[in-house]
């Protein structure tokens, strides 16, 4: 087998997802009467927080487990930061810091609760999301809490905004107009996965997941990649708290916001292509699925009201429309089930 | 190689019990540097208890163990990596998701100068470590998933020795491989002994034994019976050592036959890809058929393809006579063809393994004793109290978990279940895998009883002596075709190895 | 940087947009050319309020007066995110609307689409959900008012002690939170004497009959009931508890409605105040004045409708043919928005026949 | 080590630990409850029958919800859909209204339970994510059936019949319970279709290969939850009088709990109907005295998921990976 051809046969799932994204944002992007970077970088405001919470999903998917707890754990960093971060420059940096760690320990804890407990991933999630979602209304009673206007602004918009909010430079030419998020998640990516996946921790994830009782048997510690991998989770989902904290400038214990960004966080990492039996995808994937989630609302935006397909932007078919549109792109996955020849390899 | 190598491993008195079940007791053992130590007995001997034990998988109840003098208490695998004992165990280790590479390297890779995995050292020495080991087709790049089980081993293989083990245990490591492949082990494992490592090597074949054994030391019912130099005892003395009892025939007489069966089996032209050019077979009433051939060939792919498992399948099988569609396993099990297959892999694909041993012996036969929709639980009983003392699987509690048996009742049960239905037509494959002689014997005998009462058999087998022993007729298959036919005195040795090869075409081409 | 002038007072159609107090500023914007693109960006959609609200939007925006002003109306539901609801928002904006009404999933967070509809001289219209931002023209019934006023009509027919339920809608929400202090603020007013057992019934009625279930069987009897939503459940759970009918303050839910005027005579007096869907059409009519250039209140306050089983009347503020589940309050005649809530909700003959 | 785990398949009776323990925590709710009415009250009334009867009595929707999500969980699946499964079942019946209208409910059940079922069993895409889609797709559908019209939402005879009357005292809600548990009962212990249902849980492939026709077994298992859906979720109309939207949003997670907290593992295989009526009665003991005892929204999410993992960590009852 070729390195080309085993790298396509290895990613299916991440080509796929970036396939339907093309074409699902792409459409947008041609129906958009105005469609350009400011456009992008709304879109990308829009997906950033539900990219974060798919990639801290992902991190339990790949050792074998589910995490209900990421919404909640955004809700509690993002009500955290907004605390802390409501003030000068000082304490937004001790913010993003403390809710970062905030979310790190969150995960540390259900990955605890998990090796040590013994208990499902799924179901120690759904009781410490129950607890972390208390936790954010005893922080935030009632949504508030006011972070600087201009850091908020200045950190969820381009480079060149970042500098001419505090002065620090003009115009950057074409850099200038790299948004923030795209920065961030570069950062997040570069600094913080990559590395983690090149360590005999982050490897260790992906052979839990595969197969526990063998990883365990060639002499690694399941016990740590686990808890490691519920960690970085939390920290990932602490990013989405932060994140959400700096767009919105406050924070709110929203329970049914929280049980939406848990609910579509799986679908983002299964529309990505990380098996829900664990051990391969990344979060690389899931963030085209959670791309591909954000894209197929944004489409309801800029179907023209006379076109033949104009009855699908009807609000109250929307949902429906919605729904569909989801069950297709997850049964994409079945064409696979189809052409399979061996139907043992369905049961693994 | 001094006359007594030192010990590099000693274990004192160990014990240990499951529940009520005396895995080992009061074990001494001791392996020393420069030799191969073979660790022989019967299924549920306590063998794999015994190394679980010395790689820190299982603790012991009592008794103590030292490595190189000094006392020792290991708590995971990973204690026991640290000094210097790796073992390769029965149920491979690899991660199936993970590249050859990764899995070689999996806890102690080539790392960057940041610490971080070095992926291009690390691939460089996975393919010196599988070049070392014979196995220069691997791919390092390669998931575990897409090798077929034989290569897996080998791979575990190397993945041993890429340890620099002091103390390298290899639990039933060529259970699956092929008499090439098994060569490339003997011919690693001689050089490690020469190297000055201690090997304990636990296999069920006492050819391999034979040729690669320094010291034997055989275990019965959880206790060490005897340890001995080879060549001590002679092979029939050993066996008898191990099952405690006298040991005859292996292999039951084969009737003689004038004409050829009324034939029950006939697939014609079979296809698939990959794995299947065009492979025609017949079965007659009665008749045991032998599928041999290198690891790979497309032999498990036939047993699927007819069993029904394989989607898009080309050419037509017959079951007496009449063309016949069959789809699924469901379908194979219908009356009218009543197929059974005894699958590769007992713990995945032939049993539940927490479910009751009882309801997996009827978990195939559930439709005869249900009336109505409910299921006759008298009914049921009955058949699983006449199946356990026909097959005489040696059970305690009927209602225990099947994984609480040992490897050949479990493959019992696998079998039980599936002579419940009454079928035309077995196939097998691999049944013998990892089995103790004893249990072989019975399932050698079973089989031609089976036979002699009129089923077909299909026997894949990786076992050359086995194709030898058991069947009236043996098909080598060679990329995805039947290339020769042995019949009577023509299945030997040497003719099935050189059709295995592909000799002939080879030699003609 | 372009945004509406702040200027005195008084606005555009007082009787109609009312502002708050009379502390609430006025705004005025550069008057535009019609006709109008309108979008309304929902939140969740899986209740009928909400669904009787995007009905109800549609409809305005066919009414002979409106249509000529309104090119394209577009509506998207976004679900509970507010991340996604201010990243719809700003896709308007971005499309070059003139107007989005909005009913916030969050009342705080939205500075930025605030910042770039002035920059875009788009008006922005929060109604219902509103935010707490004084930079922004709103819409809305006031809530706090509503607590004060269930409160004053539950001691006229309680008294001035006694035992009372209540049951709050949705935790965290500022709606609940304001309906709960303005209830609160007169009945532990000095001279009041009240014990309040306090349940959360989340404004569903499913909800709210299970907690008011528990609470009977707990509590034993109680004098008065303020329940803020899903009360038709509320009533349901009395009454299968074989509770006495008492005093209660609830929803304009038709359901609700239905039982006040078949159960009055048995002592269900009740007070039905509503939170209308029609204030969608208010505010699309307030974003359409503001355009054309009129000074508008920044916080309109829409008055509060209110029957209670005196005035209760069907065919007129209930309809007892139809479901129980969809808001009766639908037109406010002074805005000349009159799509009654039948007209809204039961286009099909075979409901109103 | 799996002592709990295999005793739950045993055919004869054993005491099983999560059942113990959840009847131990039911008990220490019930204290806890009783404790704070005797200080505000003065009265146990936690302890009363006509308290524990009117538990019985809305306590029978989350059972029958639970006790459909049993077989999908059985089989190591999940369904998602049952929230609006349960709200479009009943706003279905009620839109139609009479017969013809509790039959379209259960009509609708199985057509989700065969849709479900196709796209797990067939298209094997991952319940958790199929169900999520198509409870999304059920929601949209309600809302376009909304939306043409407003709907007749009162509740049909049969359905009031079922939610909210009684017969001397007793709830009918409650006899439905039994009788679905029954049923249920009889499918697992009784039938093949039970035992291949924890076949394949256990061992898919192993059961496919025992010519177990794998794919019908998993479309009668979502049938099955489907259904028990609708009939809750029209019962539960019948005891609010009426169908409306989102009426089944409180009844996932809660079904899920029930369930799991029974003994049931969530990875399919192994579970004991009993524990999950324990499982039920358990949570709804727990959020009828965290409500009556008006603790705030923030600390009854802590205690819920405080209560959820002590148990689990009292039977730490995981299938070990190793030993
Ligand atoms: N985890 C366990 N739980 C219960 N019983 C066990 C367990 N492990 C081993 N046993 C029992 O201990 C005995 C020894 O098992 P062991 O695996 O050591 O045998 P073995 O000699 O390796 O057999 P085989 O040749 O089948 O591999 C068996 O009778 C088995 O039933
Ligand atoms: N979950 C379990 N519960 C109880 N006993 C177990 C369990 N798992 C394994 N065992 C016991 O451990 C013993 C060792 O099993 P092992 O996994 O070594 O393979 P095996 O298939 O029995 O070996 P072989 O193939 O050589 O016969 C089994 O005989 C069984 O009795
Ligand atoms: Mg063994
Ligand atoms: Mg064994």
């Amino acid at each position: 087998m070729s390195a080309a051809a085993r790298f396509v046969r290895y990613n299916a799932g991440l080509i796929l997802a970036i396939a339907l994204f093309a074409v699902i944002y792409g459409t947008y992007a041609v129906l958009h009467p105005n469609w350009g970077l400011n456009v992008v970088l709304q879109n990308a405001n829009e997906s950033l927080a539900l990219i974060f919470v798919g990639m801290a999903q992902t991190m339990a998917v790949l050792v074998g487990g589910l995490d209900l707890s990421v919404g909640p754990l955004m809700t509690l960093t993002n009500c955290f930061g907004s605390i802390v971060m409501a003030g000068s420059g000082g304490s937004v940096l001790a913010g993003v810091v403390g809710a970062l760690a905030l979310g790190a320990a969150a995960g540390f804890m259900n990955g605890c609760v998990i090796v040590y407990g013994r208990i499902q991933p799924i179901i120690a999630t759904l009781a410490t999301g129950a607890i972390y979602l208390g936790c954010a209304l005893i922080l935030r009673p009632t949504p508030g809490g006011a972070v600087n206007g201009d850091i908020a602004w200045a950190f969820t918009n381009d480079l060149n905004e970042l500098g001419l909010t505090f002065g620090w430079w003009e115009d950057l030419g074409p850099i200038g107009l790299l948004p923030m998020q795209a920065l961030f998640l570069a950062a997040v990516i570069g600094l913080v996965w990559f590395p983690f996946r090149a360590t005999v921790l982050g490897r260790g994830c992906y052979a839990v997941g595969s197969n526990e009782q063998a990883a365990y048997m060639s002499g690694l510690n399941v016990n740590r990649s686990k808890i490691a991998a519920f960690t970085l989770g939390g920290f990932f989902a602490g990013c989405a708290g932060v994140y959400l904290t700096l767009q919105m400038g406050s924070g709110n214990a929203d329970a049914p916001q929280a049980a939406e960004y848990t609910l579509r966080s799986i679908a983002a990492v299964v529309i990505g292509g990380t098996s829900l039996f664990g051990g391969t995808g990344g979060v690389v994937g899931t963030i085209f699925g959670a791309l591909v989630l954000r894209s197929i609302t944004f489409i309801f935006r800029v179907i023209p009201a006379g076109a033949a397909l104009s009855f699908v932007a009807d609000p109250l078919l929307q949902p429906l429309f919605e729904g569909l549109i989801l069950l297709l792109a997850v049964s994409l996955g079945a064409a696979r089930v189809l052409r399979v020849k061996n139907r043992l390899s369905l049961f693994t | 190689m001094s006359l007594t190598p030192a010990p590099l491993l000693e274990m004192r008195g160990i014990s240990k019990s499951y529940g009520g079940v005396k895995a080992l007791t009061d074990v001494d053992f001791v392996a020393r540097r420069g030799e191969i130590h073979a660790v022989l007995g019967e299924n549920g001997a306590g063998k794999s208890t015994l190394i679980k034990i010395a790689a820190g998988v299982v603790t012991p109840d009592t008794g103590t163990l030292a490595v190189d003098g000094a006392p020792r208490a290991f708590a995971s695998p990973q204690e026991a990596t640290g000094a210097g004992i790796v073992c390769m165990f029965q149920e491979l280790s690899l991660l199936p998701d993970l590249s050859v590479a990764d899995n070689i390297f999996i806890t102690s890779p080539p790392r960057t100068r940041l610490g971080l995995i070095d992926r291009r050292a690390q691939r460089r020495r996975a393919e010196e470590l599988l070049a070392r080991v014979g196995c220069e087709d691997i791919d390092p790049a390669t998931r575990i998933r897409d090798l077929p089980l034989s290569r897996r081993q080998m791979v575990e293989i190397a993945k041993a020795v890429g340890r620099d083990p002091a103390l390298l245990i290899l639990d039933e490591a060529t259970s699956a491989l092929t008499a090439a492949d098994v060569e490339k082990v003997y011919t690693i494992l001689h050089k490690l002994r020469a190297d000055g490592l201690a090997l304990l090597y636990i296999s069920h074949r006492m050819h391999e034994i034979e040729a690669l054994a320094d010291t034997l030391s055989v275990f019965r019912n959880g206790r060490r019976v005897d340890t001995f130099a080879k060549g001590a005892h002679s092979d029939d003395a050993i066996v008898q050592m191990m099952i405690g009892r006298e040991f005859a025939n292996v292999y039951p007489a084969k009737p003689k036959r004038a004409a050829p069966p009324p034939p029950v089996l006939q697939a014609d032209r079979l296809t698939f890809s990959p794995g299947l050019n065009g492979v025609s077979l017949t079965v007659g009433k009665g008749e045991i058929v032998g599928i041999g051939g290198l690891d790979g060939q497309g032999q498990r792919e036939l047993l699927l393809a007819l069993f029904g498992v394989l989607a898009g399948v080309g050419g037509t099988v017959k079951i007496d006579g009449t063309a016949r569609r069959i789809g699924s396993p469901a379908d194979a099990k219908r009356p009218e063809i009543g197929m059974a297959l005894i699958p590769e892999d007992r713990k995945t694909e032939g049993l539940m393994l927490p479910m009751s041993v009882a309801e997996n012996i009827t978990a195939a036969s559930l439709g005869a004793v249900t009336k109505g929709v409910v299921i006759d639980r008298a009914g049921e009983a009955d058949n699983v109290g006449r199946m356990v003392k026909e097959m005489q699987i040696k059970v305690g509690d009927l209602a225990a978990p099947v994984a609480t048996l040992s490897g050949g009742n479990q493959q019992k049960v696998v079998i039980a279940k599936w002579l419940l239905t009454k079928p035309k037509i077995i196939l097998l494959n691999d049944p013998t895998r990892g089995i103790d002689v004893g249990t072989k014997e019975e399932i050698y005998a079973l089989l031609r009883r089976l036979a002699d009462e009129g089923a077909a058999v299909v026997l894949y087998t990786t076992d050359y002596a086995e194709l030898i022993g058991c069947c009236d007729r043996v098909l080598v298959m060679y990329e995805g075709r039947v290339t020769a036919e042995l019949t009577g005195e023509a299945i030997t040795e040497t003719n099935i190895v050189s059709a295995a090869l592909n000799l002939a075409a080879e030699t003609a081409a | 940087q372009a945004a509406p002038k702040t200027v005195d007072g008084p606005g555009y159609m007082p009787e109609c947009f009312a502002a708050w107090d009379d502390d609430t500023a006025h705004f005025q914007w550069a008057a535009k050319d019609g006709p109008y693109k309108v979008a309304v960006v929902n939140g969740f959609v899986g209740n009928i309020w909400r669904i009787q609200m995007i009905k109800t939007a549609k409809a305005f925006v066919e009414q002979e007066e409106i249509a000529p002003l309104v090119e394209e109306l577009k509506v998207v539901s976004v679900g509970t995110d507010a991340a996604a609801q201010m990243g719809a928002i700003e896709d308007f904006i971005n499309q070059g609307y003139d107007a989005i009404i909005t009913i916030a999933n969050s009342p705080t967070g939205f500075e930025r689409v605030i910042r770039l509809a002035n920059r875009n001289d788009v008006v922005l219209v929060p109604f219902d959900g509103l935010l707490d931002s004084k930079d922004v023209m709103q819409v809305n019934e006031d809530q706090y008012a509503m607590g004060v006023m269930s409160a004053n009509w539950l001691i006229e027919h309680v008294g001035n002690s006694g035992k009372i339920l209540e049951v709050r809608g949705v935790p965290g929400n500022t709606v609940d939170r304001d309906r709960h202090e303005g209830f609160r603020s007169v009945m532990e007013a000095d001279g009041n004497d009240f014990e309040i057992v306090e349940v959360v019934g989340n404004w569903a009625p499913g909800d709210s009959q299970r907690v008011t279930a528990d609470a009977i069987a707990v509590h034993g009897q109680f004098d008065g009931v303020f329940s803020q939503g899903g009360t038709n459940g509320t009533v349901q759970a009395m009454m299968a508890a074989g509770h006495p009918f008492v005093p209660i303050a609830g929803e304009a839910e038709n359901g609700f409605r239905k039982q006040i005027a078949e159960h009055a005579d048995e002592g269900l007096k009740g007070l039905s105040y509503g939170q209308s869907p029609g204030l969608v059409a208010i505010s699309i009519k307030a974003a359409l004045e503001a355009l054309q250039g009129n000074v508008m209140p920044q916080l309109i306050s829409v008055p509060i409708p209110a029957v209670d089983f005196e005035t209760v009347k069907d065919g007129e503020n209930f309809w007892s043919n139809l479901p129980d589940d969809f808001f009766t309050p639908n037109e406010f005649p002074p805005c000349n928005v009159n799509i009654t809530a039948p007209e809204i909700m039961a286009e099909s003959e075979a409901d109103t026949q | 080590m799996t002592s709990s785990a295999t005793a739950a398949r045993k055919p004869r009776f054993t005491v099983d630990l999560p059942i113990v323990i959840g009847v131990v925590f039911i008990a220490l709710i019930l204290a806890v409850g009783t404790l704070y009415t005797l200080k505000t009250q003065g009265t146990a009334t936690f302890l009363s029958p006509n308290y524990l009867v009117l538990q019985l009595h809305s306590g029978a929707f989350l059972g029958i919800t639970a006790a459909g999500m049993m077989m999908v969980i059985l089989l190591g699946h999940i369904d998602l859909s049952v929230p609006w499964t349960m709200t479009s079942g009943a706003m279905i019946a009620t839109a139609i209204g009479g017969t013809t209208g509790d039959l379209a409910g259960l009509g609708l059940g199985l057509a989700v339970g065969l849709v479900n079922g196709f796209g797990v069993a067939f298209l094997r895409v991952p319940s958790m994510i199929f169900t999520l889609g198509m409870n999304t797709v059920l929601l949209g559908l309600m809302v376009m059936l909304t939306g043409g019209h407003a709907p007749q939402s009162a509740a049909t005879d049969m359905m009031t019949f079922l939610g909210a009357e009684r017969t001397l005292g007793v709830p009918h809600s409650v006899v439905l319970w039994v009788l679905v548990s029954a049923a249920l009962v009889f499918v697992l212990t009784r039938t093949a279709l039970g035992r291949y249902m924890y076949a394949i849980g256990n061992q898919e492939a192993a059961a496919y290969l025992s010519g177990v026709k794998t794919r019908l077994v998993i479309m009668a298992a979502f049938l099955m939850c489907s259904l028990c859906a609708v009939i809750a979720g029209m019962s539960l109309a019948g005891y609010s009088a009426r169908a409306f939207q989102a009426m089944g949003d409180q009844y996932l997670l809660p079904s899920i709990a029930a369930v799991v907290l029974g003994g049931t593992t969530i990875l399919g295989g192994q579970g004991r109907y009993s524990g999950t009526v324990i499982g039920v009665i358990l949570i709804v003991l727990l959020q009828s005295v965290l409500n009556v005892m008006q603790m705030e929204e923030a600390y009854r999410q802590i205690i819920y998921g405080v209560v959820i993992i002590a148990m689990l960590l009292i039977y730490g009852r995981q299938r070990t990976a190793h030993r």
